[in-house]
């Protein structure tokens, strides 16, 4: 296991360097200018920019200093904000988008699974159609459309939340909740196909013969066999929402990542881009990593730890 | 002896998009309180099924029960709600599954999926004490170093092993009704030996009724005191193990009895099976099921169903065969046994 | 029953050729597919969705011609008006006909949702499955490589492909391939893992069968619950995932309309309470959704020979 | 049956009067947690082409790991395993696939061993269909003639593995081994689900084919009376060690070893006027992960002396064709 | 939806920083997050807003827009225009209690001219002489003209007689810096417990991409004619969500609007609704070095066949005016306005604009116009105007264009590179002078037409040379009217500034060229 965890290790590093080195060439091969402004710049004040920031070097040279810099976890200045760093703004951001991708995740796991389940014990009844109702519309109303709605009612009509910032634990309800829909919806699908299939298993008929209750067979054999699916996709889903969603940051005046990811490559601010880039590999490198520990842990017959028979 | 257990007029179908099948048409047999009463039968003529639907375990939809009647210690098992079942099931029946692999949750370690049913049933047991009944229960079925077993996966135990571990679940509550469905097939003669003295020894000691549905008709001769022996989804002959073997009164009961060979036989003598396969029940024959494959069959045989009939003491057979009728005709049953 | 049918003598002479009956002639055989056509058939609510993606399909080819509008015709006179009967969805805030700008979208987004599906289910699927069954060093490997594409800002891309190609749907669905799929690779390897560990795995194994015929036979079928499921998802996150491009520019080029801009659009009507401008969009988006999802569960039931009645 | 092409490449160094398959010192150990489980612990054995092996054993004793890892579903710790003179285990995973259509396997558990979203049809059917053996009607027919040999009807080729008993499962397993008209088929208990009956037609069956085909299996099962029918000789494992081997005759008539002598006595009769006594073993059966110094039986072993702790018994040829593991034969 | 005004009582508790009762507090949004609160790095609206309430340049403006005394008392213009001599009031401190003396405005503004700062505004002060031959590392810092005299004068020299350069030291890069402060911690503004300056308010809190807050200035010399004790701004970039927290009365002044707000307002009588002027102007260009927009008939065509009224009146939805010149209306003429003064260039005029397609067309050897596309930077209003602007192309002259949106940085680039036909821009004045809008100099930096004449060339050229009001904007005048007529330009209209605030609070002023302002703003 050790031995696995190191291994993994390893490959994240190759991992996370073949990822900036990628995102570096395209970076610098796609058009736009970190300094563009309406208006020509004096070449002077553009030049002195380009000295400032290093940006006058080789290519090659950039990509050499900003690797040694990324090695002392340095990730460089923002080209268009002097007052705050890349550091510092992934300092500040990633435990913002954190905890809101954190409580948007509870809120669609814990929904998400009882939704799942219910449809599938009570196949083809209403409680099924519900749940697939409320996936439905959970998929169907992007979050950018929801967040106005929710904010549109909880917010102005019915004064119970606040509408937009990030100061108080009120303020973090509605993004929350604009921001857990689609998982939610699509952990609720894939419980209950998963669930489906478990149900049919004899292994179910055997805990049923033991006079298990139904919630108990459920609980105790049905909901474990069938959670790996679910694991799988919570891996990628949790990277991409816990590192930020631009919009809901957007529309909530978040002060989290997603906006930075997203801002930065519109801006062209290349230090944010790969800043913001290697926080994301990082988690997502990590949550899969996680996973599939995980997958060990939930079914032991599965070995991923690279073993033989 | 008082029954513990009346199976009446069991019929089941299945429902599937190629039609109905019919698993059980009819079947009527009896348990007595202690009793260990043996299914024989050709693999497929609905002894699982019948168990299954004592235990009330079978999905409806598919499965659908037509008329007839369970009756368990003075209840009918199959107009019970489910609750009521929860409290019967791994308590007062508990059932040993055919299937070890795929009847064992393969992502629970084994010892916890004993102590579950012990836990279940007795409510003020400590998990420590359910834990020791596990372990003794594994011990009980033979399975070396139970500690480090208990602690294992089932993908981890060899075929015989999961099939123990599979008793073990179901002796753990000391039922009143064991239903063993094939428990020994996976097992070597010494194990088995061990095990069928076990589960005698739960009949002597609990005066536990036990149906032990197999096809070796060693273990039957050897455990059971009265045998049922079913064919295409009906029951075409009862008795006692004495009179089964020595005098067996179906066709079908003599060619079994036929085919099973010995220790002591020579190997250049073929095998006696019954040719032909057993009928279709999506689609069962209008006369006796067993009038394809029958070396004894009559005209009669061919559009008319035999019913149960008593032919000697504690024996019932269906086969024309016993009919009056066809003494009359002189009609000579083979007698080779 | 015997009692009561008339019995005479010569019938209980012995029968002749009994044994010639124990062979009889076979039930003609379908296919299993036409088997699982013919279960989906049975199952209305499947049916109804099936039909309802052809509507869907048939409406978005012929629905922009019907009414004698255009797409990006433009009548201030008569913008913001609800549904009426000259415009049957109403105008939008350019006076331009939302019947046929929807069908128009219909088009642009069904082709992006059914594109994506179809890169999911070929590539991520082949993917996932090859990884898992291989396993070892080559699953290390591929998975990864999936990693470090994953990892790199989709933005970029788009961008990058923008920039290689023309702007429009092209480059749209080449980006979303390029990383669409990884999800898809990552839940099919994580079944299949679990499934390979299964008997008939072995059996197929010692019959000679090779990756893809493991892949084909077994893997697929036996994980096709999640996939469809995955799949019924993947259509509306593209149809989204244009309209996020869309509002930072990158979608398809004005005055075309999709069903993500036609929702990104309206938003900014529901302040002044123009609603029908989105409600128009998130209906169609909502039907199709429910189309799929329904003829999804329906062809899983049908495909699970299980689950019957 | 099997290609010419196939036979030329192959059989340079075998000839008919070599074994078929050679075993040779084969181990096989899964870990568990730091220690290793010896499932299978030096198996020596040559199999004849046209033989049958039985090869019997406590449950548990590694017998369906022996086969698994003789057709290579298992990669071994130790040993080789020689199919007509070469390796198996040197083979490429793409050159398998030519092996794989004359090594085959009936699998203990016939229910986990069918994938539950086939037809029959399409499961008896894979083996041909992954060869690209014959197509659509031909297929059916052969696939139909498989059902009937196996002694199911026709009618059963489109219905799926959950919707047959036990049995009839099991038959399909055996209809599936055959498909492909192997050399070599690794039975692993292939009847103990099987009614009586049905156990008789395919143990027929498959001693005709034999006969017929000049097939060679080994033939794994606790039925020691089957076993003793069908097998040419019997080999008895106990912990993942071999005990005795020896033609079936003289090993049922005249057993050396103990633990044989035990399994014998242990056979049910049927008969229930006969009662007999029983060799019973006492003691529990030792784990694999943690066996016994010395002989793996003496803990159990009615004859014990004091060498079984401290000395392996050695593998010797006891009397001709009959070799023995025990120290009472010193 | 216009019911926002109706709560704000009750939400108050919401929407303030929860200070003790009695303080009066402003919450506003600054639709984002400043890039540098340092006047020298400072780069847009973001800042400035900021910047404008917490510093004070030599003069400042009221609201009619009249230039007033800001840290300056008086001052002094050369003859030639070119000497400017300030003198400072007395007593002047920084938010930290340190004096502010004339060397802290000289040290700012050499500091924003050094290389090294990489200031982007540095060409700001290239007004002064040696300014842009310093930042471009070809003079010195000691030829620079800019000298603190004495403690409360400072001497200017300038490159050129700049009759606008008193509006330029409103502007933020004329802001002055703490010298000692500066100089001891390099980096004091980047936060706010290292923050000076010297205006009506000071910076006390800065959460990043959150929140700011600015507090009264004791240290301010006019402190008692502030009466707010604090401002805070919200971060919140996006429109509707600013606008909805205006509704929830956790804002007490909203800007910009939704579009669709904007117009649903204009034509209310809300009386929270107020219509600030804009200094801007919102025109597409035409590449003239691109055949057939190098023709002036070929562009006027264009230019006429368009509806401007239609297009203010229903895609900009802000009371905008529909622009027939460059220059917008808010910029006094010699006397009176300009843009009044000037009229309408030209008008709209369909079967004019027909012929002149025509004709221009035929001059340049085509039969009709090739594939062409506008270029806009990618915002939902520009694509709304280019929309109509097509749709318009199309219905009057028969003429497909297509759309084209960037990236803002990606469209500069393509404009700086000449791959487009047409590109939408905009501009907004940078002081309150006719001068800023006279942009289509040969080879000038902003010259994205690629459009060059002689005439409009010299015509600047005797502006930029005279310190007397009447001929420089004749000047002007003739080159605004000798631009239009050649058309490099199509005009579509002059921006507004629509707001809202709510009713309790009073001061509230919008400089023409800046946000609205709460210097002197009250709240009851
Ligand atoms: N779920 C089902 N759907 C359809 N048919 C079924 C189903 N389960 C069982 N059957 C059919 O019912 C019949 C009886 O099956 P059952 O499992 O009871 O046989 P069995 O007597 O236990 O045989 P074996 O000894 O081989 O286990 C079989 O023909 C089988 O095909
Ligand atoms: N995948 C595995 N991981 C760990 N241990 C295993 C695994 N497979 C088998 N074993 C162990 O190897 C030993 C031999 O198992 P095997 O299945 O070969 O026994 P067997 O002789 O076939 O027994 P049976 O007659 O009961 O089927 C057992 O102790 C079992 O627990
Ligand atoms: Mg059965
Ligand atoms: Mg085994």
């Amino acid at each position: 296991m050790l031995r696995y965890t190191l291994n993994r290790f390893k490959w994240a590093i190759i991992t996370l360097w073949a990822v900036i080195t990628l995102t570096f060439i395209i970076m610098h091969t796609i058009p736009g200018n970190p300094f563009a402004k309406e208006g020509a710049m004096p070449p002077a004040v553009y030049e002195n920019l380009q000295v400032h920031y290093g940006l006058d070097k080789p290519l090659l040279t950039q990509y050499g200093n900003y690797l040694l810099e990324v090695v002392q976890f340095d990730f460089g200045p923002s080209l268009k904000s002097s007052s705050i760093s890349v550091n510092d703004y992934i300092l500040k951001g990633f435990p913002v988008s954190l905890h809101l991708g954190a409580q948007a995740l509870v809120i669609a796991i814990f929904f998400g699974l009882i939704l799942g389940v219910v449809a599938s014990l009570k196949r083809n009844k209403w409680p099924d159609y519900l749940s697939m109702i409320i996936a439905i519309v959970g998929i169907s109303v992007p979050n950018f459309i929801l967040a106005t709605i929710l904010i549109n009612y909880f917010a102005i009509k019915w004064n119970i939340f606040p509408v937009a910032t990030w100061a108080t634990w009120q303020h973090t309800i509605l993004p929350s909740i604009a921001l857990s829909m689609m998982p939610l919806a699509f952990i609720a699908r894939l419980m209950r196909t998963s669930m489906l299939e478990v149900m049919g298993q004899d292994y179910i008929l055997t805990a049923k013969a033991k006079g298990l209750k139904r919630s108990g067979v459920i609980i105790k054999h049905a909901i474990r066999n069938a959670l790996l699916p679910i694991i799988t996709v919570l891996g990628i889903l949790t990277a991409n929402i816990v590192t930020g969603s631009f919009i809901i940051e957007r529309i909530f005046g978040i002060p989290g990542m997603g906006d930075m990811f997203v801002k930065g490559i519109s801006n062209r601010d290349y230090p944010v881009i790969l800043g913001s880039t290697i926080v994301y590999s990082a988690v997502l490198i990590l949550l899969i990593f996680i996973v599939d520990i995980a997958y060990t842990l939930i079914d032991p017959r599965i070995k991923v730890t690279g073993e033989k028979k | 002896m008082e029954n513990l257990l009346e199976v009446n007029d069991l019929q089941i179908t299945f429902h599937t998009y190629a039609g109905k099948v019919q698993a059980v048409r009819g079947v009527n047999f009896d348990v007595k309180k202690g009793e260990a009463v043996a299914i024989v039968g050709e693999s497929g003529c609905g002894k699982s099924v019948t168990a299954k639907s004592i235990m009330r375990l079978l999905e409806t939809p598919p499965a659908e029960y037509g008329k007839g009647s369970i009756n368990f210690g003075g209840k009918d098992l199959l107009k019970l709600s489910e609750k009521e079942m929860q409290r019967i099931r791994g308590n007062e029946i508990s059932m040993i599954f055919q299937d070890p692999m795929t009847s064992l949750n393969p992502t629970t370690k084994i010892g916890i999926q004993i102590m579950e049913g012990i836990l279940k049933h007795n409510k003020n047991m400590s998990r420590n004490d359910a834990y020791e009944r596990a372990l003794e229960t594994l011990k009980l079925v033979g399975i070396p170093q139970p500690e480090k077993r208990m602690q294992q996966y089932p993908h981890e135990f060899s075929g015989g092993m999961r099939q123990r571990a599979m008793i073990a679940m179901a002796l753990a509550c000391e039922p009143k009704l064991l239903i063993a469905d094939e428990p020994t097939t996976a097992l070597d003669v010494t194990i088995q030996a061990q095990i069928l003295e076990l589960m005698k020894d739960i009949q002597r000691r609990m005066d536990t009724s036990i149906i032990l549905i197999t096809h070796d008709l060693g273990v039957v001769a050897e455990t059971c005191e009265r045998v049922v022996v079913m064919y295409a989804g009906k029951v075409v002959e009862t008795g006692t193990v004495e009179a089964i073997f020595s005098n067996p009164q179906h066709p079908y009961t003599r060619g079994l009895l036929k085919t099973v060979p010995r220790l002591d036989m020579e190997k250049t003598a073929p095998l006696v099976p019954i040719i032909g396969s057993p009928p279709d029940l999506l689609d069962p024959p209008k006369g006796c099921p067993f009038y394809p494959r029958c070396e004894s069959a009559m005209k009669v045989c061919k559009d008319h169903d035999p019913e149960l009939e008593v032919v000697e003491e504690g024996q019932t057979a269906a086969c024309w065969l016993h009919h009056p009728m066809a003494k009359a005709a002189q009609v000579q049953a083979p007698t080779n046994v | 029953m015997a009692d009561k049918v008339h019995l005479t003598e010569d019938m209980f002479q012995p029968a002749e050729g009994n044994f010639k009956e124990a062979e009889k002639i076979a039930r003609p055989t379908v296919s299993y597919w036409s088997d699982v056509w013919r279960r989906f058939k049975e199952n209305k609510l499947a049916m109804t969705g099936f039909v309802l993606i052809v509507l869907l399909v048939l409406m978005a080819i012929f629905g922009p011609y019907i009414n004698g509008y255009t797409y990006y015709g433009q009548d201030f006179e008569k913008k913001n008006l609800s549904p009426n009967s000259e415009h049957w969805f109403g105008t939008d805030s350019s006076g331009r006909d939302l019947f046929t700008r929807a069908w128009y979208g219909a088009r642009i987004s069904l082709f992006i949702g059914l594109m994506a599906a179809l890169i999911d289910f070929l590539i991520g699927v082949l993917y996932g499955g090859i990884s898992a069954i291989r396993g070892g060093r080559t699953d290390n490997i591929m998975m990864r490589f999936a990693e470090v594409i994953y990892a790199i800002p989709y933005l970029l891309m788009v961008i990058l492909m923008m920039v290689v190609l023309k702007p429009g749907i092209l480059p749209i669905i080449i980006a979303m391939s390029i990383t669409g799929w990884i999800p898809m690779a990552r839940l099919v390897r994580g079944q299949v893992l679990q499934l390979k560990e299964n008997e008939y795995i072995h059996a197929a194994t010692i019959s000679g069968a090779n990756t893809s015929w493991t892949l084909r036979k077994h893997m697929i079928p036996n994980t096709m619950g999640p996939i469809l499921v995955n799949l019924t998802l993947t259509v509306p996150t593209a149809i989204f995932a244009e309209a996020t491009l869309s509002f930072l520019g990158l979608g398809v080029p004005a005055p075309q309309a999709s069903w993500g801009t036609l929702t990104s659009d309206a938003l900014g009507s529901i302040l002044v309470g123009n609603f029908y401008q989105l409600l128009i969009p998130a209906i169609l988006i909502s039907l199709t959704m429910f189309a799929f999802n329904v003829a999804g569960d329906g062809l899983q039931d049908a495909l699970d020979p299980k689950l019957r009645k | 049956m099997v290609s010419l092409k196939n036979k030329d490449v192959k059989e340079n160094t075998y000839n008919e009067n070599s074994p078929l398959v050679e075993i040779k010192n084969l181990k096989k150990h899964f870990p568990i947690g730091s220690q290793s489980l010896k499932a299978v612990d030096g198996l020596e054995l040559k199999i004849y082409p046209g033989e049958t092996v039985g090869l019997v054993g406590e449950s548990g004793c590694g017998k369906s790991t022996a086969g698994r890892t003789i057709t290579r579903l298992y990669e071994p710790t130790d040993g080789e395993v020689l199919f007509q003179g070469k390796n198996i285990f040197d083979y490429k995973p793409g050159e398998m696939s030519h092996i794989r259509r004359e090594i085959q396997m009936i699998f203990q558990d016939p229910y986990a061993s069918l994938n539950p979203r086939m037809k029959v049809e399409e499961l008896i059917g894979e083996p041909l269909a992954i060869h690209g053996i014959s197509k659509g009607k031909e297929r059916r027919k052969r696939v139909e003639d498989l059902l009937k040999l196996v002694g199911l009807s026709p009618e059963h080729i489109t219905r799926f593995p959950h919707e047959f008993s036990g049995g009839q499962r099991q038959r399909i397993g055996i209809a599936r081994a055959l498909a492909l008209n192997p050399k070599f088929i690794v039975c692993d208990e292939p009847i103990s689900a099987l009614d009586v009956s049905i156990q008789a037609q395919v143990v027929n069956l498959l001693k005709e084919l034999q006969k017929e085909m000049g097939l060679t299996y080994l033939f794994i099962a606790h039925d020691l009376s089957m076993v003793k029918y069908i097998s040419d000789r019997i080999l008895v494992m106990y912990l993942g060690r071999m005990m005795e081997l020896s033609d079936s005759d003289s090993l049922t008539k005249d057993p050396l070893h103990p633990y044989t002598q035990a399994l014998l006595s242990a056979v049910p009769i049927p008969d229930p006027t006969i009662k007999r006594e029983r060799i019973v073993l006492k003691g529990d059966v030792p784990s694999p992960i943690n066996p016994p110094s010395g002989c793996v039986f003496r803990t159990r072993c009615p004859k014990a002396m004091e060498i079984c702790s401290s000395a392996v018994p050695e593998w010797k040829e006891q009397k001709p064709g009959h070799f023995v593991a025990c120290h009472l034969y010193w | 939806a216009c019911n926002g005004g109706s709560k704000e009582t009750s939400n108050e508790k919401e929407g303030g920083s929860g200070d003790s009762s009695g303080s009066k507090v402003l919450n506003v949004n600054n639709s984002s997050e400043p890039g540098s609160l340092h006047p020298a790095n400072a780069q847009g609206t973001h800042e400035s807003w900021i910047l404008e309430h917490t510093f004070e340049g030599l003069t400042k403006k009221t609201d009619e827009g009249k230039i007033v005394p800001g840290s300056a008392e008086s001052w002094e213009i050369s003859e030639d225009g070119l000497t400017w001599t300030f003198k400072l009031k007395d007593g002047l401190k920084w938010s930290n209690g340190d004096p502010l003396t004339a060397n802290d405005f000289e040290y700012a503004w050499k500091y924003a001219l050094k290389p090294e700062t990489a200031a982007d505004y540095a060409y700001q002060l290239y007004y002064l002489k040696g300014g842009e031959a310093y930042n471009s590392k070809k003079g010195k810092e000691e030829d620079v003209g800019v000298k603190a005299t004495d403690e409360h004068t400072l001497v200017v020299t300038l490159e050129q007689p700049t009759p606008y350069f008193l509006d330029l030291t409103s502007f933020y890069t004329f802001y002055p810096i703490n010298k000692k402060v500066q100089e001891e911690n390099p980096k004091w503004a980047l936060d706010a417990k290292t923050h000076v300056s010297n205006g009506p308010f000071k910076l006390t809190e800065w959460k990043h991409k959150e929140s700011l807050k600015i507090e009264k200035n004791e240290n301010y010399y006019d402190k008692d004619k502030i009466k707010l004790d604090a401002v805070n701004f919200a971060l919140i970039e996006d429109e509707n969500t600013a606008w909805q927290m205006y509704q929830s009365g956790e804002l007490d002044l909203a800007y910009p609007l939704p579009v669709d707000i904007q117009g649903q307002m204009v034509n209310s009588d809300d009386k929270e609704f107020k219509m600030g002027k804009e200094l801007a102007v919102y025109y597409y260009n035409f590449n003239t070095e691109v055949k057939p927009f190098n023709n002036a008939k070929v562009r006027k065509a264009l230019s006429m066949a368009i509806e401007r009224q239609k297009i203010t009146e229903n895609v900009a939805q802000g009371g905008q005016k529909p622009a027939f010149g460059v220059v917008p209306p808010g910029i006094p003429d010699a006397s009176g306005d300009f843009q009044e003064n000037t009229g309408n260039l030209f008008k709209e005029d369909v079967t004019e604009a027909k012929k002149l397609l025509k004709e221009g067309l035929a001059e340049e050897g085509m039969k009709e116009l090739p594939e062409f596309s506008i270029l806009y930077n990618t915002l939902d209003s520009h694509k709304k105007i280019a929309e109509a602007v097509q749709g318009m192309w199309r219905d009057n002259l028969g003429v497909e264009v297509t759309l084209e949106n960037a990236e803002f940085q990606v469209k500069l680039d393509r404009e700086k590179a000449g791959d487009f036909e047409i590109s939408r821009a905009g501009w907004v004045g940078d002081y309150v002078d006719p001068m800023t809008f006279m942009l289509w100099e040969t080879d000038g930096a902003y010259n994205d037409a690629g459009w060059s004449n002689k005439e409009y060339d010299n015509l600047l050229k005797e502006a930029k040379s005279t310190m007397d009001p009447k001929e420089r904007m004749d000047a002007l005048h003739k080159a605004e009217k000798v631009m239009i007529d050649e058309m490099p330009i199509l005009p579509v209209y002059f921006y507004t500034k629509p707001y809202m605030v709510k009713s309790n609070v009073t001061g509230v002023f919008a400089p023409i060229n800046a946000y609205p302002n709460f210097i002197y703003a009250d709240k009851k």
